[in-house]
């Protein structure tokens, strides 16, 4: 973990309403691991004092990069940003995904920014399985062809039908999984491994999925946070323990829980 | 420019630096600013963005007798100028606070404040005769004004009769320098300065954050689901200001003076008011690099001006 | 959506506007919103840039018994997120107002309330025998909290007994409605709002400004004259919202709600809060088209969220 | 009065380290009379809430113009403005100064952003008369030219002697005035109307004089303002009444005050 004082290197645009803001990060760059997050301070934020957490979506010695969509007073502030304005940084912060098990085929799902928070792990993954991914609308769903280059089967969802499913992600994934022998107790099912990240309804109805059926997901969570690095205690979730269950800090202890720790609220 | 009688410095001898360390009770701080309790966790958790050696003390976050899980989420929203928290306290308690971070504590070179509350009287006495035996464990700062915590907390803040005798119980437990933190939402903080001079304590710490509330007008429901929370932030400063000002017209007790230093600009204005030593609480999650220039910032200051020593500047306001 | 079984509006009606009147002891405001006394001076001075039939209610400038010269300069200074003040209640006395301000107020078709105080208890009594008779006299705002006057003042605000005669006093003087402003620096605010009701007052008013200080680093001097001051402005809000819910709590009586309002979501607030009507502050020093857009801004949200009332929000806060 | 919530027009560097901040403004452009102000809200202040007064410089239904040195937090915060960029403002603010008396002589003495305060002045006045300018050093002395094009005749002063007379602003007056006849009760310089406006010392200086030798000095004053609009009464200064003094706001009795009012604290 690493702060660094540094500067915007591009912003841009990206798909919809997301744009990408990739900043010189020297220090922080080479330790990046998948699933791992960056806190901002933005600047121009007038009376507003705490920081804003970002996924990391691509990270090497040049720089880090992050996905976003203007939602809020802080991103709303982040648009007028330009190469070469000051920008300070935290990270990366939170574990990250783990390593993907001996024998087991990833899958990948994701909605929004998600998507984002999810591509260092599909570029790392040794093998490269299923991709999920919800949105509302065609332009909702961000990278397709990034995923797909890496080697990864990309199965869109959307709301209006525009791309790929017509439902939420679960409307392609379940159909998926059937097939795979859900239900059935079919080795194919156990097998899977997924890496979520996306809205709580989505990460909850594949902790469910996971735990119904005896599979593993590891879910990022999202969480409001303050400090970002374990200190003010302010973005606890319910984990389990042998007996009972104990707070974990999201940014510390998470963002990624494997979908049997979680108690949802 | 040099008065004229003054005798040259002979030449290339290094520029003086002005001593920077203060004492409260029996603790000496290497310079005088510390962390606000609650605001960087038990120490490890800023280990890698904060060189901890370079702090005047350590000041850890709150801990009761035992563990405890303080409130439910969300604990804090963002203000104009600040934040409201309502963590509630959670913590591993007195003895898993031994256990779980003594022992990365331990081998730092600076001392360790640790912040206690507790539900009762006699929480208060527990905790100290847990710890006491630590020698990590350099002085108590006495929490006796958390707003987000139903159980007696602030209670004891604003009566002072109580909180009187929530720092003699403490005062007959241990020899290390006590320093009971003072409730903001008092009309005469003073009487509670002058209560914990004659109950004993060695320091006071000034201020807690202050109680506020914020409501969702969508949903209707508060922004923390404690309801309440304190408010905490550059917002509060010029409060922190008189509150500390008054407390030092009423003890000579040092002050620990806390409450939306961003700057050192901000810590100076602190002491010039009375405080001998100042806390950084909300300007480590803005910003981790705050502690290190608070210190440096003052330093410069003292300098500047022509001071041998920190505490030629405390209490020093023209009022 | 419109419920299955509800009657659509004839085709080409009006859509229902809200009704937004609220009711101050015996005074109608035709809105919930007016201005908080001090930040509009005495009603002309705003009167081309406000449209002042607008406004639920002006509230006028502290009028004491007598014409008052207040503090030395200076008297402001801007902090994060707020401003402090130490005017100290200068103006032309309430015979002075009657004489200046009356002939300027009587046209205007909107309740004026009069924010009266003293140097000591019969002071109130006296602004109140000069200003009865005037009709252009709604109400009257006793100011119990300036914390920039050392006489009497802020003293009657933080002590429940001598809050209580001054409100006693005036009510022997007056029919119109009396509108204690209660100080924001007690530790239970809920107690003199019992005690206003007890008292026999109209409404009460939350907040004043907060007593603080700010100190210049390089002078050693308070940045003002007065040395200290009240915090006003987006700071204080949350700490505003919380004393408005501890006293709405306990009290029947309405209550006018303030501190740091800059926009419609902030007057929400208040309201959700507990509070009957609202006044603006120091935002007509930023913006003076704030109040206007505070008004068209609640009854947008009242028209959104389908109610027929501003009554219909007071007080709805789920906690 | 007004307030106008519009835009830019122009912003550049003028001379030195003063800049010229034109803004459209329809309603108050035409209203404006020399000597009065704006009170202008600066975007992006962060925290800060309080609008500054800014003399107005230039003014006709084009636009108004200011004048000004970031020397602070609000000043600073107006460098990055653009053309196009939203601005607040309100005024014209003030009373600024009266027409010049029947057979008077004008005089005009400023200092820093005081000659921007007096160019209205010295264009309306149906006389032209000397204009006493004062600065540290040559590039302090602002828009000596378009003064000399009006028909004034400029004596500048700088303390470093860079530009005109070695000294302050009264350096050059001084022996003028005596020159005039000064202190031997001629004609000369009871016929003497100043117009000034610049830092403290030099109105002191100037209303001084004035008092001394029985001519008419009209000092426009500067005080720390809030509302601009004479609620707060923030601004006061002492004026000399019958029987003491009152307070005057600068804002709305000032900010020009003739130099007999004032009693200096
Ligand atoms: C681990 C993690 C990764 C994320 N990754 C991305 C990403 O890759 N791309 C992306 O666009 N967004 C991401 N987010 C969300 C992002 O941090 C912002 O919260 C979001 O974009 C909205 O911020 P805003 O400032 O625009 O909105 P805000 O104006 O801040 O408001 C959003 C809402 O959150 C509340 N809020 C904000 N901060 C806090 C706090 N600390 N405590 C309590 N309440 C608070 C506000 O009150 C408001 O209701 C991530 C969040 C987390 C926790
Ligand atoms: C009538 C009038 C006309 C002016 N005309 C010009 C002009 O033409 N050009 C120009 O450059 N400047 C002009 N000024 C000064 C200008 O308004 C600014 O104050 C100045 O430029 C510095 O502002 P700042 O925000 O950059 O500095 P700041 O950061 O605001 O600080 C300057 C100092 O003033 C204090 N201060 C600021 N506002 C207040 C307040 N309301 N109450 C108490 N203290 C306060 C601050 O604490 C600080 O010490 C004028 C002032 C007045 C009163
Ligand atoms: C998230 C958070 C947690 C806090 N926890 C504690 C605590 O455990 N004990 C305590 O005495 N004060 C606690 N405080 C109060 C701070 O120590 C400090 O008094 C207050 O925040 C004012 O300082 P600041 O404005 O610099 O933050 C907490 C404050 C914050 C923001
Ligand atoms: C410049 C100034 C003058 C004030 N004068 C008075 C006054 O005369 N009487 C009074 O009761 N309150 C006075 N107040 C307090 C306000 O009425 C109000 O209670 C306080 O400012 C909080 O509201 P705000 O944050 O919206 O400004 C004054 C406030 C300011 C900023
Ligand atoms: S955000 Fe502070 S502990 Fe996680
Ligand atoms: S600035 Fe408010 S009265 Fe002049």
């Amino acid at each position: 973990m690493k702060q660094e004082k540094t500067t915007v290197v591009e912003h841009h645009n990206f798909q919809g309403d997301y744009r990408i803001l990739r900043m010189a990060a020297p220090e922080i760059g080479p330790l990046v691991k998948p699933g791992q997050f960056l806190h901002l301070l933005i600047p121009h934020l007038g009376d507003r004092i705490l920081r804003r957490p970002f996924s990391i979506y691509k990270a090497d010695t040049g720089g880090v990069s992050i996905l976003y969509k203007p939602v809020g007073r802080g991103t709303e502030s982040m648009i007028p940003l330009r190469p070469g304005d000051a920008v300070d940084i935290i990270g990366p912060l939170g574990n990250g995904f783990p390593a993907l098990g001996n024998n087991k085929l990833p899958v990948l799902v994701a909605g929004g920014y998600g998507n984002a928070a999810l591509y260092l792990k599909a570029k790392e993954s040794p093998v490269k399985g299923v991709a999920f991914f919800g949105g509302r609308t065609a332009e909702d769903i961000l990278c397709i062809e990034e995923f797909q280059v890496l080697g990864w089967d990309v199965r869109p969802a959307t709301d209006d039908g525009s791309l790929g499913t017509k439902g939420l992600v679960t409307a392609a994934f379940d159909p998926w999984m059937q097939e795979l022998g859900a239900g059935s107790g079919a080795q194919g099912v156990e097998k899977l491994e997924l890496f979520v990240c996306g809205p709580n309804p989505m990460l909850k109805a594949m902790g469910d999925r996971a735990i119904k059926h005896g599979f593993t997901a590891w879910l990022s969570m999202d969480k409001n946070m303050a400090c970002g690095v374990g200190a003010c205690l302010t973005c606890v979730i319910k984990r389990r323990t042998t007996n009972g269950w104990e707070w974990a800090r999201c940014c510390k202890d998470g963002p990624v829980f494997e979908s049997r720790e979680i108690i949802w609220e | 420019m040099e008065p004229e009688n003054s005798t040259p410095p002979p030449p290339n001898s290094p520029p003086k630096q002005p001593a920077m360390a203060v004492r409260i009770g029996s603790m000496t701080m290497r310079n005088p600013v510390t962390v606000a309790s609650g605001t960087f966790g038990y120490g490890p958790e800023y280990a890698d963005l904060v060189d901890l050696n370079r702090l005047g003390a350590i000041t850890v976050k709150g801990i009761g007798p035992e563990e405890h899980i303080g409130n439910p989420t969300p604990r804090t929203f963002e203000t104009r100028g600040g934040m409201l928290n309502a963590i509630g306290l959670p913590g591993p308690g007195a003895q898993g606070f031994i256990d779980k971070y003594v022992p990365f504590l331990a081998p730092y070179n600076v001392p360790v404040i640790v912040n206690i509350w507790g539900k009762n009287m006699d929480d208060y006495g527990k905790v100290v005769e847990i710890l006491d035996d630590e020698e990590t464990v350099s002085a108590y700062e006495i929490n006796l004004s958390c707003p987000n915590v139903k159980e007696g907390g602030s209670a004891f803040g604003t009566d002072t009769d109580s909180f009187s005798r929530v720092i003699e119980l403490v005062r007959g437990k241990t020899q290390k320098p006590i320093i009971p933190k003072l409730a903001p939402n008092v009309s005469d903080i003073g009487a509670f300065a002058k209560a914990a001079e004659d109950s004993g304590a060695d320091a006071i710490s000034i201020m807690n954050s202050y109680p506020a509330m914020a409501i969702n007008i969508d949903t209707l429901e508060p922004e923390l689901a404690n309801r309440t929370g304190g408010l905490s932030g550059p917002a509060i400063k010029p409060i922190a200001i008189k509150l500390v000002w008054d407390a030092a017209k009423a003890t000579k007790l040092p002050i620990i003076g806390m409450g939306g230093i961003y700057e050192p600009e901000d810590a100076i204005e602190f002491m010039i008011a009375g405080a001998t030593a100042v806390a950084v609480g909300t300007a480590n999650f803005t910003d981790p690099s705050t502690v290190a220039r608070v210190i440096d910032g003052i330093e410069d200051y003292l300098e500047q001006k022509g001071h041998s020593s920190v505490a030629d500047i405390v209490g020093t306001v023209k009022a």
